[in-house]
C-alpha cells in the first residue's frame, strides 16, 4: 500500500468512523477525527505531488504513477481495473481537492457546532471528498463514473441536509437529478468509447489516439456525450439550473461544492480527454460556446440576486464557464490553473459568506445587511480579497489564470475574436455584480433586525486567513501542466497590442460604474433590490426554470400520473370483465323457476326438432 | 444428490413445522433459519469440495420416475444454477428473518408454505428433466399463491388469483411446449425423452421452433415480468406479505430469467435471433415503462413492484442481445436484483409493522427518530437506481456496454432508465424519510434481526458491487447463443 | 276391431300432450302440475300402445306398463314434496320455490 | 260394423277432459275431468286392440294413482286455486307464451306426422294379455325389476318426504 493507494480511502475511513459512532463522538472527537481523514490525504498528496515532481524532473518522460488494486470487472477481454494514476493534471486536482478541503472542514467543523447532526454532517463531507478524489484519480472511466456519482449522490446528502425543510428537500432531489441527466449523457459516451476502441482506461484510450485515432463520426459522438456529462456536474448551459438551488444545503457544503469539488468534475474531464476532443474539433468548438454562454447568462443572473449566496453561485458558474471557454479554445493549462485559483477564492468567498451568515442569524438576504465593514472588519476585508480575486484584480491569483485566458482565446484555433470579446463582457459583469455585492453588504447602514454575533473560533478564522493568502499569491503556485497536455499549434495571427490594457482595464471601468449605480443604493435606509419585469426575469435565472418546469417536468409529472393505474392492467381487467359479464348472463337463466325450466325444455325440443326436420 | 438433498430437507422440514408446529410456534423461525443455515451449509461445502467442474453443468442424481414416458427425477448444478440456488438461501434467510414479528396467526402453515416454496425454487434451478421442471414449478407456484391470500394485506384475495391465474395460464402453453418436444424428440431420436441434454440434440424446423420458443418465452417473460404481462407483479407484491414479497422479487422472478437462459437461448438458437427484435422492445418497453410508473406510484411497496419491472427489462434487454458482455451482465443483474428489491420490500415490511401504512403521503420525515433505518433505505435505494460500488450498476454498465454494439437505440432509450430510477429513487426515499415529520411520529430505529438482515444485504450488495468477478469469474466457459451471430443461426 | 290410419292415433297423442304441456307451463299450483304431467305421459302411453297394436306387438304395451310405473312413483313422491310443501309454506305456488337458483 | 267414429268419439272425450283438468280452478273438479280423461284414453286402448292396457289404465290409473291424489287432497288440504284459473285479471301473461310455446309445438309435431305419414293402417286384431307376460318376463325381465326398484324408491321416497317432522321444520 502506498501513499496513492491510500490516498482516497483517508476520509473514507474517517467517514466509517464518525457514521458507525455518529451520535456517540463529542464534538471535539468528530472534528478530529473528520478533519484528521482529509488532513492525511493532503499530507500524503504533498508526498505524492513532490514525488512526482522529482520524477519530472529527472527523466523526460511525462509518464504518471499508476497503483492498480485489484480487477474490478471485465467488459469482454478488458479489465476494468479499480487503480489509481496520477499525473500533474491529476496532482493539480488532488491538491486543490484535499488542501481546500481541509481548510473548508476546519471552517465547517466550527460552523456546524451548534447542530445536533454534526457528525453525520462531517461524515458525509469526508465521503464527499473521497468520492472526489476518486473520480480525479482514477485510471479508467469507469472507475471515474464511480467518483461521478458519488460526489453526485454525496451532494444530494449536503444540499438535502437539513431535510426537514421541504425546499431543501426539493433542492437536493433537484441537483441529483439534472446532475444524473448528465451522468446518463457520460454513461452513453462511455458505452461509444469502449464500443470503438475496446478500452476504457483512460490513458490507452489517449495512447490510441495517436496511433490510431477515433473516426470523426465517433469523436464527434463520443466528445459530445462526455460534454454533456461536462455540462450537468459542471453547471453549465444547458444543465446548470441545479446550482442556485443548491445553495440550500449548508454553507461549507456549498462552498465544498464550489470550489473544491463536484462543480470541477466536468472541466477535469473535459481536459482529461483532451485527446478525444482533439479529433472533434466542432465540440471543441461547442466547448468554448458553451462556456462562454454560459458565462454571460449566469453574470447576468448574478446581477440581480438577492440572496448572498445565490450571487457566488452564479459567479461560480461563470467562472467555470471561463474553464469551459478556455478548453475549448486551447488555453488549457491556463483554464486548470484557473481551476485551481478558483478554488482558493471562491472558497474564501463562500466561507466568508457563511461567517457573515452565521453572525447574522441566518440572514442571507444581502439587502439586510450591509454596513457590515464597519462591524466586521476582519471577515470583510477577506470577503473583498476574494472579490478582488474574482474580478481578476492585478497582483491576485485570479488575474494570473483569467487573463491566461483572455489572453490566448485571440489566437486559439477554435475561437476568434468573439469569444475574447464575450470574455471580456463577462469580465466587465463579474466585475459590476462583485461590487454590487461588495457595495450593498459592506456599505451604508446595518438593515438587518438582529443584532450581529461574529463568531470567533480559531477554526473558522485561520482557515480563512490561509485561504486569503492562498487567494492572493495561488496564482504562482508551480502546476507543470504543459506536459499533459498536447500543444495546440497557434495560427500566426497578430494580436492587437490594445488587448491587454483592454482586458486589464475593463474590470476596474467596471467597479467605477457600480460605485456609480449601487453605492447611493447602500446609503439608502430601504434600498429596494429593483424592479421592472428585466431585473425579475434575470433574478430568475433567465427562466430556465420556468421553461424546463413547463416543458419537461410539468408533463412527464403530468402523463406519469396519468397512468398511474397502468393502462395495461385495464386489458387484464377487460378479460376478468368479459368472464364475469357471461357467468351473470348464464346465471339469470339458472333462475330457479321450475316452470321456466319447462319451457326451456320445450324450447329445447322444438329446435331439436327443427333440427331433425331439416 | 446436494440439491436434491437441500430440496428434502427443505421440504422434510416443512411438514414438520405443519404438523406439530402448532404447539412450538415461537421457535418455528429458529427451525426453518436452522435449515435454510444447514443447507446453505451444504451447498458451500460442495461448492469448495467440487471447485473445477462449475464450468460445465454437471449431472447430479438421476432416478427413473416414469419409465414409461422416458420421465427421470434429473437434477444437475453448473454455475447459473449455484449462483441462484445460493441466492435462494440467503433470501430465504432474509424471509424468515421479516416474518419473525410479522406473522401472527397460522405460524406452523406459514412455514410449510414458505419453505416448500423455497424447495419448489431450487428444484426449478436444478431440474434436468423438463417435466421434472414443470413439476417444481408447479411446486413453487401454489405455497407462494397460498401465502399472498391467506397472510396478505387488504386485498389479498384478488391478488393471490390475479398471479396464480397469470402464472398457471402462461405455464400451460410451456407445458404444451415441453410435450411436443418430449414427441419431437420421440420422432427423431425413437424413444420419448423430456431430459434437457437430450433436446440439446434435436433439429428444429423453422415455424415449429418458432412456436415453440413463444410457449417457453411467454411462460418466462410473465414470471420475468415483461412489459405486457406485468400486471399481475404490483398487485401481488403489493399485497403479499413481506416474505412473500422478498420471496417473488428475490428469486421468483429470476425463474422466469433463468428460464430464458436455460432453456430459450440455448434451445432455440435460431427462432430467437428471429424473435430478438420483438424481445428487446418488450425488453425497453418494459425498462421504461417500470420507470415512469414506479414515479406515478405512492405505495411504497407498488412502486419498489414497478421499479422490479424496470430493472428486469434489463434482464431481457441484455439476454436477447447475443453478446457475451451484457449475457454477464444478465447474470450480475438477477443477482443485483435479487438483493435489492428484497432489501427494499423488507425496508417496506419493517416500516409497515411500525407505520401500518405503506403510503408514503403518510410518511415523511422519519430520518429524525431513524437514522439508521433511513442510511440503509438510502442505501438500497442508491443500488436500486445504480451506484457505482453497489453490484446493480456493475450489471446495469455490462448490460448495457454489451448491448450499445448491436442496439445502440435500444441502449439509449434504455439508459434513460438510469435518470427515470434516479427520479423514483428518490421520490421513495426523500418521500418515506425526509421533508417535516408528521406530528408525533415517532418510531423505532432497527432492530436486531433487521440489522441483520439489512447488513446481510448490504454486506452482499457492497462486496459483490466491488469484486463483482467473484461472481463471474465462473462463467468463462458457457456464453449460450454468444457465438451465433445476429444474422443467422446454426441451424 | 277398428280401421284407422296410425297418424291419426299419433295426432291424438300429440294433442293430449300438448295439453298437459300446456298446464305443466302455464298453472303455477304444483297440484295441477303433477295432473298435468300425468295427462302428457298418458298421451305418451297412448302412443306407445298405438304403435304396438300396428306392429301386433307386445312391446308397446310394456312400455306403457313402464310408464305406469313410472308414473305411480313420480305421483308417489310428487305428492310427498306437495304435503311437505302445503305444511312449511302453506301453499302449494311452485314459484315461491326459487332457492336452487344460480 | 265400422265403429271408427267410437274410437274418435272417445279421443274427443279425452281431449276436452285434459282441457278441463288443465284449466279448472277447483282440483277436485280437475281429478275428476283426469279420471274422465283417464277412462276414455283407456277405451281408446281396448279399441285400438289392448286389453290388458286398458285395464291396467283402468285399475291403476283411475283406480290407484287418482285415489292417492284424491286422498291427498283431502286429507291435507291441497287448496287449488281460488278465482279463475282461465279469465283472471293477468291471463293473457299466464297463458300468452305458454300457448305460443305449444302451438309451436303441435304444429311442428303435426308437421312431422303429416310429412312422414305412412299409409299404415292398424290391421284389426289384440295383443293379448297373455303375449305381454310372455314377453314382460321373457326379454324384458331387467325392466321389470328396475321398475319395481324403481317404486320401491318411490315407496321410501314417498314415506320419508310425507313424514311429518314434529321437531324442527327445516326451511
Amino acid at each position: 500500500m502506498t501513499a496513492l493507494t491510500l490516498l482516497p480511502f483517508f476520509p473514507l475511513f474517517s467517514f466509517l468512523i464518525l457514521i458507525i459512532f455518529s451520535k456517540r463522538l463529542n464534538w471535539q472527537l468528530a472534528t478530529v477525527i473528520a478533519l484528521s481523514g482529509v488532513g492525511l490525504s493532503f499530507l500524503a498528496s504533498v508526498l505524492l505531488i513532490n514525488d512526482l515532481y522529482a520524477v519530472s524532473q529527472s527523466s523526460d518522460i511525462s509518464a504518471g504513477v499508476r497503483e492498480s488494486l485489484w480487477t474490478w470487472f471485465m467488459l469482454g477481454e478488458h479489465e476494468v481495473q479499480v487503480a489509481f494514476f496520477l499525473d500533474p493534471l491529476s496532482a493539480v486536482m488532488i491538491a486543490v481537492v484535499t488542501g481546500v478541503g481541509w481548510l473548508i472542514h476546519g471552517f465547517a467543523a466550527a460552523y456546524m457546532r451548534e447542530d445536533e447532526n454534526y457528525s453525520r454532517f462531517m461524515a458525509y463531507m469526508n465521503l464527499f471528498i473521497c468520492a472526489m478524489l476518486i473520480l480525479v484519480l482514477a485510471d479508467n472511466l469507469v472507475l471515474l463514473y464511480l467518483g461521478w456519482e458519488g460526489v453526485g449522490l454525496c451532494s444530494f446528502l449536503l444540499i438535502g441536509f437539513w431535510y426537514q425543510e421541504p425546499g431543501n428537500a426539493i433542492a437536493a432531489r433537484k441537483a441529483f437529478i439534472v446532475t444524473r441527466i448528465g451522468d446518463t449523457l457520460l454513461a452513453l459516451g462511455l458505452f461509444y468509447l469502449f464500443l470503438e476502441t475496446n478500452t476504457l482506461n483512460i490513458q490507452e484510450i489517449l495512447a490510441q489516439q495517436d496511433s490510431s485515432p477515433l473516426s470523426s463520426e465517433a469523436a464527434w459522438w463520443i466528445a459530445l456525450l462526455l460534454l454533456g456529462g461536462a455540462v450537468g456536474k459542471s453547471a453549465q448551459l444547458p444543465l446548470h439550473t441545479w446550482l442556485p438551488d443548491a445553495m440550500a444545503g449548508p454553507t461549507p457544503v456549498s462552498a465544498l461544492i464550489h470550489a473544491a469539488t463536484m462543480v470541477t468534475a466536468g472541466v477535469y474531464l473535459i481536459a482529461r480527454m483532451q485527446g478525444v476532443y482533439l479529433q472533434a474539433p466542432d465540440i471543441l468548438n461547442l466547448v468554448a460556446w458553451t462556456g462562454s454562454l454560459t458565462l454571460l447568462i449566469a453574470g447576468i443572473a448574478a446581477l440581480a440576486q438577492e440572496d448572498i449566496k445565490r450571487v457566488l453561485a452564479y459567479s461560480t458558474m461563470s467562472q467555470i464557464g471561463y474553464m469551459m471557454l478556455g478548453l475549448g479554445a486551447g488555453a488549457n493549462v491556463a483554464a486548470i490553473t484557473h481551476l485551481m485559483t478558483h478554488a482558493f477564492f471562491k472558497a474564501l468567498l463562500f466561507l466568508t459568506a457563511g461567517a457573515i451568515i452565521l453572525a447574522a442569524h441566518h440572514q442571507q438576504n444581502i439587502f439586510h445587511m450591509g454596513g457590515l465593514l464597519k462591524r466586521m472588519p476582519l471577515i470583510s476585508i477577506l470577503f473583498v480579497i476574494g472579490i478582488a480575486a474574482l474580478i481578476a484584480f492585478p497582483g491576485t491569483s485570479g488575474f494570473v489564470s483569467k487573463e491566461a485566458i483572455i489572453g490566448q482565446l485571440w489566437q486559439s484555433p477554435t475561437a476568434g475574436p468573439a469569444f475574447w470579446w464575450m470574455a471580456i463582457l463577462g469580465a466587465f459583469i463579474t466585475s459590476l455584480y462583485s461590487f454590487r455585492l461588495v457595495f450593498i453588504t459592506f456599505f451604508g447602514q446595518y438593515r438587518g433586525q438582529h443584532e450581529l454575533h461574529p463568531q470567533r473560533h480559531f477554526l473558522l478564522l485561520v482557515p480563512l486567513c490561509m485561504l486569503a493568502v492562498l487567494a492572493i499569491l495561488g496564482g504562482y503556485i508551480p502546476t507543470n501542466l504543459e506536459q499533459v497536455f498536447v500543444a495546440v499549434d497557434a495560427p500566426d495571427s497578430q494580436s492587437p497590442s490594445w488587448l491587454h490594457s483592454v482586458a486589464i482595464g475593463l474590470p476596474l471601468v467596471a467597479i467605477v460604474v457600480a460605485y456609480v449605480i449601487y453605492f447611493p443604493r447602500a446609503n439608502a435606509t430601504e434600498p429596494v433590490p429593483g424592479k421592472g419585469s428585466l431585473y425579475r426575469f434575470s433574478r430568475n435565472g433567465l427562466g430556465f426554470d420556468a421553461t424546463y418546469d413547463a416543458l419537461l417536468v410539468k408533463p412527464f409529472v403530468k402523463l406519469a400520473k396519468l397512468n398511474r393505474h397502468d393502462a395495461i392492467d385495464l386489458l387484464v381487467q377487460l378479460i376478468s370483465w368479459n368472464a364475469f359479464t357471461w357467468n351473470s348472463a348464464a346465471k339469470a337463466i339458472q333462475s330457479g323457476r321450475l316452470r321456466w325450466y319447462a319451457a326451456t325444455l320445450g324450447i329445447g325440443t322444438i329446435i331439436l326438432l327443427l333440427g331433425v326436420m331439416l | 444428490m446436494i440439491l436434491t438433498n437441500i430440496i428434502a430437507i427443505l421440504m422434510l422440514v416443512a411438514l414438520v413445522s405443519l404438523i406439530i408446529g402448532s404447539k412450538f410456534s415461537r421457535s418455528l423461525p429458529y427451525l426453518a433459519a436452522g435449515s435454510v443455515v444447514l443447507c446453505f451449509f451444504l451447498l458451500a461445502r460442495f461448492a469448495s469440495n467440487n471447485h473445477d467442474i462449475f464450468h460445465q453443468a454437471m449431472p447430479l442424481l438421476s432416478v427413473p420416475w416414469i419409465t414409461s414416458l422416458g420421465i427421470d427425477y434429473a437434477t444437475f448444478i453448473d454455475s447459473l444454477s449455484f449462483i441462484l440456488v445460493a441466492l435462494t438461501l440467503i433470501l430465504a434467510l432474509v424471509c424468515i428473518l421479516v416474518s419473525v414479528n410479522e406473522i401472527q396467526h397460522h405460524h406452523n402453515f406459514y412455514y410449510f408454505n414458505l419453505l416448500t416454496a423455497l424447495a419448489g425454487i431450487i428444484g426449478v434451478f436444478a431440474a434436468a428433466d423438463l417435466f421434472l421442471f414443470f413439476f417444481f414449478w408447479e411446486v413453487m407456484l401454489l405455497p407462494m399463491t397460498a401465502l399472498i391470500a391467506i397472510w396478505g394485506h387488504e386485498n389479498r384475495r384478488y391478488a393471490a388469483i390475479k398471479f396464480f391465474i397469470f402464472t398457471q395460464v402462461s405455464s400451460l402453453l410451456m407445458l404444451v411446449a415441453i410435450i411436443i418436444m418430449a414427441f419431437i424428440h420421440q420422432q427423431q431420436f425413437g424413444e420419448i425423452s423430456f431430459n434437457y441434454f437430450d433436446w440439446q440434440r434435436l433439429n428444429l424446423s423453422m415455424p415449429l421452433q418458432y412456436w415453440l420458443m413463444l410457449g417457453f418465452f411467454i411462460a418466462f417473460a410473465v414470471k420475468l415480468p415483461s412489459f405486457p404481462f406485468h400486471t399481475w407483479l404490483p398487485d401481488a407484491h403489493t399485497q403479499a406479505p413481506t416474505a412473500g414479497s422478498v420471496l417473488l422479487a428475490g428469486v421468483l422472478l429470476k425463474t422466469g430469467a433463468y428460464g430464458l437462459m436455460r432453456f430459450v437461448l440455448p434451445l432455440f438458437e435460431q427462432a430467437t435471433v428471429e424473435f430478438a427484435p420483438i424481445a428487446i422492445a418488450l425488453g425497453v418497453i418494459s425498462i421504461i415503462y417500470g420507470a415512469v410508473m414506479a414515479f406515478a406510484q405512492s405505495d411504497f411497496k407498488r412502486l419498489v413492484a414497478y421499479s422490479s419491472i424496470s430493472h428486469m427489462g434489463f434482464v431481457t434487454l441484455a439476454l436477447f442481445s447475443f453478446s457475451s458482455i451484457a449475457y454477464h451482465g444478465a447474470i450480475v443483474t438477477i443477482v443485483a436484483h435479487g438483493l435489492s428489491s428484497a432489501a427494499l420490500f423488507s425496508m417496506a415490511g419493517i416500516l409497515y409493522q411500525r407505520l401500518h401504512t405503506r403510503e408514503l403521503s403518510k410518511m415523511g420525515g422519519l430520518f429524525a427518530s431513524a437514522p439508521r433505518m433511513g442510511g440503509m433505505l438510502l442505501v438500497f435505494v442508491a443500488a436500486a437506481f445504480g451506484m457505482p460500488g453497489l453490484l446493480n450498476f456493475v450489471g446495469e454498465f455490462m448490460t448495457l456496454t454489451g448491448t450499445f454494439a448491436s442496439h445502440p437505440v435500444a441502449t439509449v432509450l434504455a439508459a434513460t432508465a438510469m435518470i427515470g430510477s434516479a427520479i423514483y429513487g428518490m421520490y421513495l426515499f426523500q418521500g418515506s424519510f425526509q421533508g417535516k415529520p408528521h406530528a408525533g411520529v415517532q418510531i423505532a430505529d432497527l432492530l436486531a434481526h433487521e440489522w441483520l438482515l439489512c447488513g446481510l444485504l448490504f454486506a452482499l450488495l457492497l462486496y459483490l458491487g466491488l469484486f463483482p468477478q467473484s461472481l463471474l469469474m465462473h462463467f468463462e466457459a458457457i456464453y449460450p447463443a454468444a457465438n451465433i451471430t445476429v444474422t443467422g443461426g446454426k441451424l | 276391431m277398428i280401421d284407422i290410419p296410425i297418424t291419426h292415433v299419433f295426432m291424438i297423442s300429440a294433442l293430449l300432450f300438448c295439453v298437459g304441456f300446456i298446464g305443466v307451463l302455464a298453472r303455477r299450483n304444483t297440484l295441477f302440475m303433477l295432473m298435468s304431467l300425468e295427462v302428457m305421459l298418458n298421451a305418451v302411453g297412448l302412443a306407445f300402445v298405438g304403435a304396438g297394436s300396428l306392429w301386433q306387438e307386445a312391446d308397446g304395451q310394456i312400455m306403457f306398463i313402464l310408464i305406469l310405473t313410472l308414473a305411480a312413483a313420480e305421483v308417489a313422491i310428487g305428492l310427498a314434496l306437495l304435503i311437505r310443501m302445503q305444511h312449511q309454506r302453506h301453499n302449494v305456488d311452485v314459484d315461491g320455490l326459487s332457492q336452487l337458483r344460480g | 260394423m265400422n265403429i271408427d267414429w267410437v274410437f274418435y268419439f272417445a279421443a274427443l272425450v279425452a281431449f276436452i277432459a285434459s282441457i278441463k283438468v288443465v284449466t279448472s280452478a277447483n282440483a277436485i273438479h280437475a281429478l275428476l275431468y283426469l279420471v274422465v280423461s283417464l277412462l276414455a284414453v283407456a277405451f281408446c286402448f281396448y279399441l285400438l286392440g289392448a286389453p290388458f292396457a286398458a285395464g291396467l289404465e283402468v285399475i291403476v290409473y283411475a283406480g290407484a294413482i287418482l285415489v292417492l291424489f284424491v286422498f291427498a287432497v283431502m286429507m291435507f288440504d291441497l287448496q287449488g286455486d281460488n278465482q279463475p284459473v282461465l279469465f283472471q285479471q293477468s291471463w293473457l301473461a299466464t297463458w300468452f307464451g305458454p300457448l305460443i310455446l305449444t302451438l309451436t309445438l303441435a304444429m311442428l309435431l303435426a308437421y312431422i306426422l303429416v310429412t312422414g305419414a305412412t299409409d299404415s293402417h292398424i290391421e284389426v286384431g289384440v295383443v293379448s294379455a297373455k303375449q305381454v307376460g310372455i314377453a314382460l318376463y321373457g326379454p324384458y325381465l331387467l325392466a321389470v325389476e328396475i321398475a319395481s326398484f324403481l317404486l320401491l324408491a318411490g315407496l321410501l321416497a314417498g314415506y320419508h318426504f310425507a313424514k311429518s317432522t314434529s321437531e324442527g321444520e327445516h326451511r
